[in-house]
């Protein structure tokens, strides 16, 4: 396994007085896809929360590239290249696409790159650089989730964390967009993934992390994980 | 026949989505309807619809033979028709009591308020609350808050109650205990229960029948095992098995 | 005839400077869900602001337009870490109070400091004539500057790395700080120029009529009024439901008594909400 | 704070005298330190205090054989009547005022005014000219001011004597004392015959008057009269100006009186105001300083020619005075009388309060006179008083020649 | 009721209304006047803004419309006083229910800015009608006060008569909050759509606490305004007064009853200090302001709030 660019540590979290991470750890490997998988209300997102400062951790650490990135801003970990495709989009319904795309090159680091950037996003997602002058608000489900994903790659990511990315998408759309997300990663990106296809999910990660009740429950390389039956009986309830 | 609820062709746009389509079902008294699809299928909208938190484009929904298309919500509780949401809505500043009486004020009974406390309170002991039944409804765990929820709709007598994905985000334990009161409700009250569920072991467990939903139409309808073996439903909502071989096969 | 004409004109020219005026208040309830209740208050200390240049500091009272913009921005960011950072994302009721007990305290020393007898700033442009009318000079050049000024901020809004990162944040505050972009540091830029152009358009309103430390108050009503008329937290439409206003008052006064003009005014206001919250323009927003 | 300084440096001033008093006589009152009537307060109050001072530097009140000192009490009414009528009773019962002055405005004197006769104090109203409150059946007010309904009176006798053709146009504030002012005057005009071909009322809080000066000249009027308060007024006049408005005579209640009308230069030139008085006026007073003299310490103390409210004020101080010496005591039922007895004349004019039941304190001796800003030699503008022509310090220009 | 120790605090109060004047005397009575009325308004203004979450910015217009209509009636229609009370109440009541149906349509910041433009739209209405005299605004003659027993004995009594008021306000409030009415508005304030969804018709609801929270205010107006012996638009409809009821309902803790109360009256006590104190006089504003902006910033639930923080005891008792 290569080197670890991203490190949570028994991080325990929540919202107001509802816990909901009870001392989750993980090990992101650069260059590699990772992806959290496990129930609704299993603490996949605020995992991520956690990692972005959405939700500020009450205890526990944030390593990131060696670094304690625990209490910085959100803002602050983005420009460091932490970046997360929220769920549900979260586009600027009413600014153009292009806008979109520039806000997500909003770091200094980012905008150094733009013009490769913008020309990748154009390249993995050709539909996006037919819409670049349309409000983001009036494209359809599949073509927001590419724009979400491009903007995600504007900020020139070292890490890219995607919640959810399938939600909502028909099973060929979702199945598009993943084979990009492994575009993306032959191409050495780290990739951070939490996915309710967990079928999907399992069979694109390298490694995989099972969440239960706010804590890692199981974890190992996502082949084995997914050939095992537990999980597949705990998750699916089949 | 007159069927408990019958929902005829609804359909709901919203800004160029097609949230749900043409969707028709029914259900009887004491029978519990399990609606299954993959997020965002529509199926929180179609509770919207048939609760009249948002009137439907096209279609009809009865109860009793009563037209109650487009009706506001506290019209249709009135009728009988009680739910819960996905997103909890405890009101958050009043006490887990006062929450539940809510349900019973306003509900189809009508309670007067002492009647209505009183009745909250044994609503409580069902589904198990009734030790923090003065604690603020802020406080309670998420699941606490999944079985307010649920209180709160039992607390006006409905003759239907929708549950919206009451057993999401509960560990096993709380998932246990809430069947119990699915099933506890059931046998007491006999009561029609259409339930949104995503964990298949309890849908299947406790439905007589299940729904699927995909892309806002109706995929497949029957007893809990035709539909675990429908293909389709397979595909779009348990995850085509194979299609992860298919991807790393078109490399 | 040509006397409701030159009351429509004049309704318009004072009605651009409506819209200004309303551009701060409506910028800042669309980023952050604010009404600034120090709106009116701010609006007068653009006034006497400029009122102390051209007086006391003896400039052009066109000129010193800037520094009053200025002023005002750094008064805004002042007043936004002080008052109204605490209360962003809380109760409306809670943004309402905070302010409204900053436009208190402001009006308190207003009227300590500077009285509330009214002050003047002299100008003199010769107005145009229209038959037996006349259109006022610097009612023409300060309708110019209004619209100068809200074009300017369009531009900035759209053309600009920052302004953009205004609407970014106006939309999803969450993504935009995902995306890098130091939300409350833009908050905080956004109510400085929400109240610098608040500033700006009470400087242009001083140099119409003369003003006391109260005047702004009911420069304030009128952009609620206009606010609501443009769509609240719509900057675009706020400059269209200014004109719109100042129309409705140029259309109206020949017609009936000007002392029912507030009641017909504030009457629309009332139906509109009711009829048309989301306002009568839909430009600048998407769907 | 300059205030503040200011009242210092007063007392200070002021504490030299050793004059021993037997007592203090309370004059308890409100003022506008606070709101929208504070520029039109200021003066009056500043009337109240040079008599004040006055009077104590030269020994104070003679009652009898006791000197009595005169205290102020007196509270920031904000210019809003909410607590108005709290605070007088507050000056009565708490304060022990002996004596009453009003607060500035015809709205809050009409609430203040109840309490004088609710607790049975002599109140001497400046300030208010509004009448209805006279008609309500108090014992204890007393008007200073020339009633609101013959505010325009010398100006409507002025158009009848230069043009009696003229077209009037009558604007004013919609609010209490400029509506019965110009319901006065509209009914005086038609006694007079003259043609009024305009009559609407602003929003008090009007700042742009264009609307309403395109509707005065699509009716073709050539006099306008009106106006309300200061903001409002001095606003009006500058936009007259400025939409080059091609009348002959302007007449505006209260804002061209106020010393800072000055401020609006050529705006200002031309624009004729009702009066209570004038520092011009020269009549031979029974009591008190002339108006040369009172013009004078004024000057000195405040730095700006007193307006008719400061001179109320000050009238308001020197008619109590007089009327609690000719009564001897501090009895509210005698000195009430001497005030109902009085027909004086001071610095300020003629005063007699009417005595019928009907309007008990009704000022019906005091004249109004109409003063107009022109230009002296040097071309620096000053008022005048034009009206009565014989009692006039320069002719009425009319019309106005730009 | 009777066992509650609540109801036995509010009796306590409007019998320390009645009595100190009594000893204290007249400077006292006038003093308490005007907290009654403040405390009248924030009482009110509480079933709006602490029962139900809609945040009236305008409540002040009941009470100017209620002056205006029971003075015209007093002094053109030569009603007597308890008549015009009542007719007064009546018709603000039901304009306030037609209304209330249509702004109530509105949520937040919609709603308030809704309040705002019918304050000032009804201010320039009455403004410009005359047979409520316009801007004059309408004076009430010494006779008025004839049948009361002449000015000096006619305070008394209005002042007792808006005891009374503040008793009804207090007792209303309380009624309220222990009714199967005010739980389903708590249900709205809290969360109005899941309300509906449990049978609380709140549009309904709304309008009809919209229309009662008009009536004791219409009622303090006419009271307020025969005392203060003229009426006059800009004093009737003044917006200021509407938010500081909003401030005074802060200051002791919105949804209570007691705190609503308390808020009222030290404000008024704070504000009457502040003005007639010669070091704070000249900025009573500021202080004002400031006090405000503390108390929304660092202490948003009030002194009750603050007293249920330290002491749970106190949430039993005051209600």
């Amino acid at each position: 396994m290569s080197e670890t660019i991203l490190k949570v540590e028994k991080v325990e979290a929540g919202y107001g007085e509802v816990q909901v991470l009870w001392g989750t750890s993980l090990e992101v490997p650069g260059g590699h896809l990772t992806t959290i998988v496990g129930a609704n209300g299993a603490g996949k997102t605020t995992t991520l929360r956690s990692i972005t400062g959405i939700v500020k951790p009450t205890s526990g650490r944030i390593i990131f590239e060696g670094e304690d990135v625990t209490r910085l801003p959100t803002h602050a970990k983005a420009e460091l290249g932490l970046v997360l495709v929220p769920e549900g989009r979260q586009l600027f319904a009413d600014m153009t696409v292009e806008e979109n795309l520039e806000m997500g090159a909003f770091g200094a680091r980012a905008r150094a790159h733009y013009d490769r950037n913008l020309e990748r996003v154009c390249h993995y997602f050709p539909r996006v650089k037919e819409r670049l002058q349309q409000k983001a608000g009036t494209l359809s489900g599949g073509e927001q989730q590419m724009v979400a994903v491009g903007r995600g790659l504007m900020a020139e990511p070292k890490v890219l964390m995607i919640d959810e990315m399938s939600l909502g998408l028909s099973p060929l759309l979702a199945q598009q967009l993943f084979q990009t997300l492994k575009e993306l990663r032959d191409d050495g990106l780290t990739l951070l993934l939490v996915e309710q296809n967990v079928h999907l999910a399992l069979a694109l990660a390298d490694y995989a992390y099972v969440l239960a009740e706010g804590k890692v429950h199981l974890e190992g390389p996502a082949q084995e994980v997914s050939h095992n039956d537990e999980i597949r009986k705990a998750y699916l309830g089949l | 026949m007159t069927h408990l609820i019958n929902v005829e062709g609804v359909s709901k746009r919203f800004s160029g989505v097609q949230a749900v389509n043409g969707v028709s079902f029914y259900m009887d008294e004491g029978e519990i309807l399990g609606l299954i699809g993959p997020n965002g299928a529509g199926k929180t909208t179609l509770f919207n619809l048939v609760s009249g938190v948002i009137p439907p484009d096209e279609g009809r929904v009865t109860m009793l033979g009563e037209d109650i298309t487009g009706m506001a919500p506290y019209n249709v509780v009135n009728r009988g028709l009680a739910r819960t949401h996905q997103i909890v809505k405890p009101l958050n500043d009043m006490t887990v009591l006062e929450n539940v009486t809510v349900g019973a004020c306003f509900g189809r009974e009508k309670l007067q308020l002492g009647k209505a406390r009183e009745h909250a309170l044994k609503v409580l002991h069902t589904v198990g609350l009734a030790d923090r039944k003065d604690v603020l409804a802020v406080h309670l765990t998420i699941a606490g808050k999944k079985r307010l929820e649920v209180a709160r709709a039992l607390a006006g007598n409905p003759r239907l109650l929708l549950l919206d994905e009451v057993l999401a985000g509960l560990n096993p334990t709380e998932v246990a205990g809430m069947i119990e009161v699915i099933r506890t409700v059931r046998k007491e009250t006999g009561i029609g229960i259409l339930m949104i569920e995503h964990l298949m072991q309890a849908v299947m467990s406790l439905s007589d029948r299940v729904m699927v939903l995909n892309f806002g139409e109706l995929l497949a309808t029957g007893t809990p095992e035709e539909v675990a073996n429908h293909p389709h439903v397979v595909e779009a909502y348990l995850g085509d098995p194979n299609m992860a071989e298919k991807l790393m096969a078109r490399q | 005839m040509i006397g409701i004409l030159v009351s429509v004109i004049n309704g318009l020219l004072l009605g651009s400077i409506y819209g200004l005026a309303a551009i701060g208040l409506t910028l800042i309830f669309g980023v952050m869900k604010v009404i600034n209740l120090a709106h009116g208050a701010m609006i007068a200390l653009g006034m006497f602001a400029l009122y102390f240049l051209a007086t006391s500091g003896g400039m052009n009272p066109y000129l010193a337009l800037p520094l009053v913009a200025i002023g005002g921005f750094v008064g805004g960011v002042a007043v936004y870490w002080i008052g109204v950072h605490r209360v962003i994302g809380r109760a409306e009721l809670m943004s309402l109070l905070a302010t409204f007990a900053v436009s208190m305290i402001i009006i308190g020393l207003g009227t300590a400091l500077w009285s509330t007898s009214p002050y003047n700033v002299q100008i003199n442009i010769p107005g145009v004539a229209i038959g037996n009318y006349t259109i006022p000079g610097n009612h023409l050049v300060a309708a110019v500057i209004a619209i100068l000024i809200a074009a300017a901020l369009y531009l900035f809004l759209f053309y600009t790395r920052l302004g953009k990162a205004i609407r970014a944040v106006a939309s999803n505050r969450q993504a935009a700080e995902l995306m890098g972009i130091p939300s409350t540091r833009v908050l905080a830029i956004a109510f400085g120029i929400g109240i610098g152009i608040a500033a700006v358009a009470g400087a242009l309103i001083a140099t119409l009529f003369p003003f006391t430390i109260l005047s702004g108050g009911g420069y304030e009503l009128k952009s609620f009024v206009v606010t609501v008329l443009g769509g609240l937290g719509n900057p675009a439409g706020a400059l269209l439901g200014g004109l719109l206003l100042g129309f409705i008052e140029g259309v109206v006064s020949p017609f009936v008594d000007v002392s029912w003009t507030p009641v017909i005014e504030f009457s629309l206001f009332v139906v509109i909400l009711i009829a048309f919250p989301m306002g009568l323009f839909r430009v600048g927003r998407g769907k | 704070m300059k205030k503040l300084a200011l009242s210092l440096l007063i007392s200070a001033s002021l504490t030299a005298p050793a004059i021993s008093y037997a007592k203090d006589i309370v004059i308890g009152f409100t003022t506008s330190e606070t709101g929208k009537l504070n520029a039109d307060s200021t003066p009056q109050l500043q009337g109240f205090e040079l008599w004040r001072d006055q009077v104590n530097a030269a020994g104070g009140i003679k009652v009898g054989n006791d000197h009595y000192k005169v205290k102020f009490v007196k509270y920031d009414d904000q210019s809003t009547a909410s607590r108005v009528q709290q605070l007088y009773v507050r000056l009565v019962t708490q304060d022990n005022a002996n004596f009453l002055f009003s607060p500035y405005s015809s709205g809050l004197t009409a609430t203040a005014a109840i309490i004088s006769e609710q607790y049975g104090k002599v109140m001497i109203t400046t300030g208010a000219a509004e009448g209805k409150t006279y008609e309500l059946g108090n014992q204890y007010l007393f008007q200073m001011y020339t009633p609101a309904n013959l505010y325009l009176a010398s100006a409507l006798d002025a158009v009848k004597a230069k043009d009696p053709g003229a077209k009037i146009a009558l604007i004013y504030e919609n609010g209490g004392f400029a509506k019965a002012v110009a319901k006065g005057a509209k009914q005086y005009a038609g006694k007079l015959g003259l043609n009024v071909v305009m009559d609407e009322a602003y929003d008090p809080s009007t700042t742009d008057f264009s609307p309403i000066l395109n509707k005065v000249v699509t009716s073709g009027a050539t006099v306008l009269i009106g106006g309300g308060h200061f903001a409002d007024g001095s606003t009006l006049a500058r936009q007259l100006h400025e939409q080059n408005m091609k009348l002959k005579m302007i007449s505006l209640l209260v804002a061209p009186d106020v010393p800072k009308f000055v401020e609006l230069g050529d705006a200002a030139y031309g624009v004729s105001v009702p009066s209570q008085w004038e520092p011009e006026v020269k009549f031979t007073p029974d009591f008190g300083p002339t108006a040369a003299q009172f013009t004078k310490e004024y000057k000195a103390r405040y730095h700006v020619t007193p307006g008719y409210h400061a001179a109320g004020g000050y009238a308001s101080g020197i008619v109590l005075e007089h009327a609690i010496e000719q009564a001897g005591s501090l009895d509210t039922d005698k000195v009430a009388a001497a005030l109902n007895k009085m027909n004086a004349t001071t610095f300020y004019g003629n005063i007699q309060f009417a005595t019928d039941k009907s309007d008990h304190g009704l000022q019906i001796g005091h004249d109004m006179v109409l003063a107009q800003w022109q230009k002296d030699s040097q071309g620096k503008l000053g008022k005048q008083v034009v009206w009565p022509a014989a009692a006039g310090t320069a002719p009425l220009i009319y019309p106005i020649s730009k | 009721m009777l066992k509650k120790p609540f109801f036995w605090i509010m009796v306590a109060t409007v019998i320390a209304f009645v009595v100190m004047p009594i000893f204290g005397g007249i400077g006292v009575r006038e003093s308490l006047f005007l907290a009654a009325v403040y405390m009248i308004l924030a009482l009110n203004l509480n079933l709006m803004i602490g029962y139900t979450g809609y945040v009236n910015f305008g409540s002040i217009v009941f009470f100017g419309l209620g002056g205006t209509l029971g003075i015209y009636a007093i002094t053109v229609m030569g009603w007597p006083l308890w008549a015009a009370l009542i007719g007064a109440a009546v018709v603000v009541a039901l304009l306030a229910l037609l209304l209330g149906l249509g702004i109530l349509r509105l949520r937040g910041a919609y709603f308030a800015l809704a309040t705002i433009g019918v304050v000032e739209a009804t201010k320039s209405f009455v403004s410009n009608f005359d047979p409520f005299g316009g801007s004059t605004g309408m004076y009430i003659s010494f006779s008025s006060y004839k049948p009361l027993g002449g000015p000096r004995e006619a305070l008394w009594i209005v002042y007792f008569l808006v005891i009374a008021v503040l008793a009804a306000s207090l007792l209303l409030g309380y009624m309220i909050k222990r009714s199967r009415f005010g739980l389903g508005l708590f249900a709205i304030r809290e969360d109005e759509d899941a309300a509906m969804v449990l049978g609380v018709k709140a549009p309904l609801f709304k309008a009809i606490i919209y229309s009662v929270s008009s009536i004791l205010p219409a009622m303090a107006g006419v009271l307020f305004f025969f005392k203060n012996g003229v009426i006059q638009p800009d004093q009737a409809f003044e917006l200021t007064l509407s938010i500081e009821a909003i401030v005074m309902l802060m200051l002791g803790g919105q949804g209570t009853v007691f705190g609503a109360a308390l808020g009222g009256f030290a404000y008024e006590q704070f504000r009457g200090y502040l003005l007639t104190s010669a070091t704070f006089s000249n900025f009573h504003l500021v202080i004002a302001g400031a006090l405000l902006l503390l108390i929304v910033l660092f202490a948003p639930g009030g002194l009750t709030g603050w007293l249920h923080e330290r002491w749970s005891l106190t949430r039993r008792v005051l209600e």
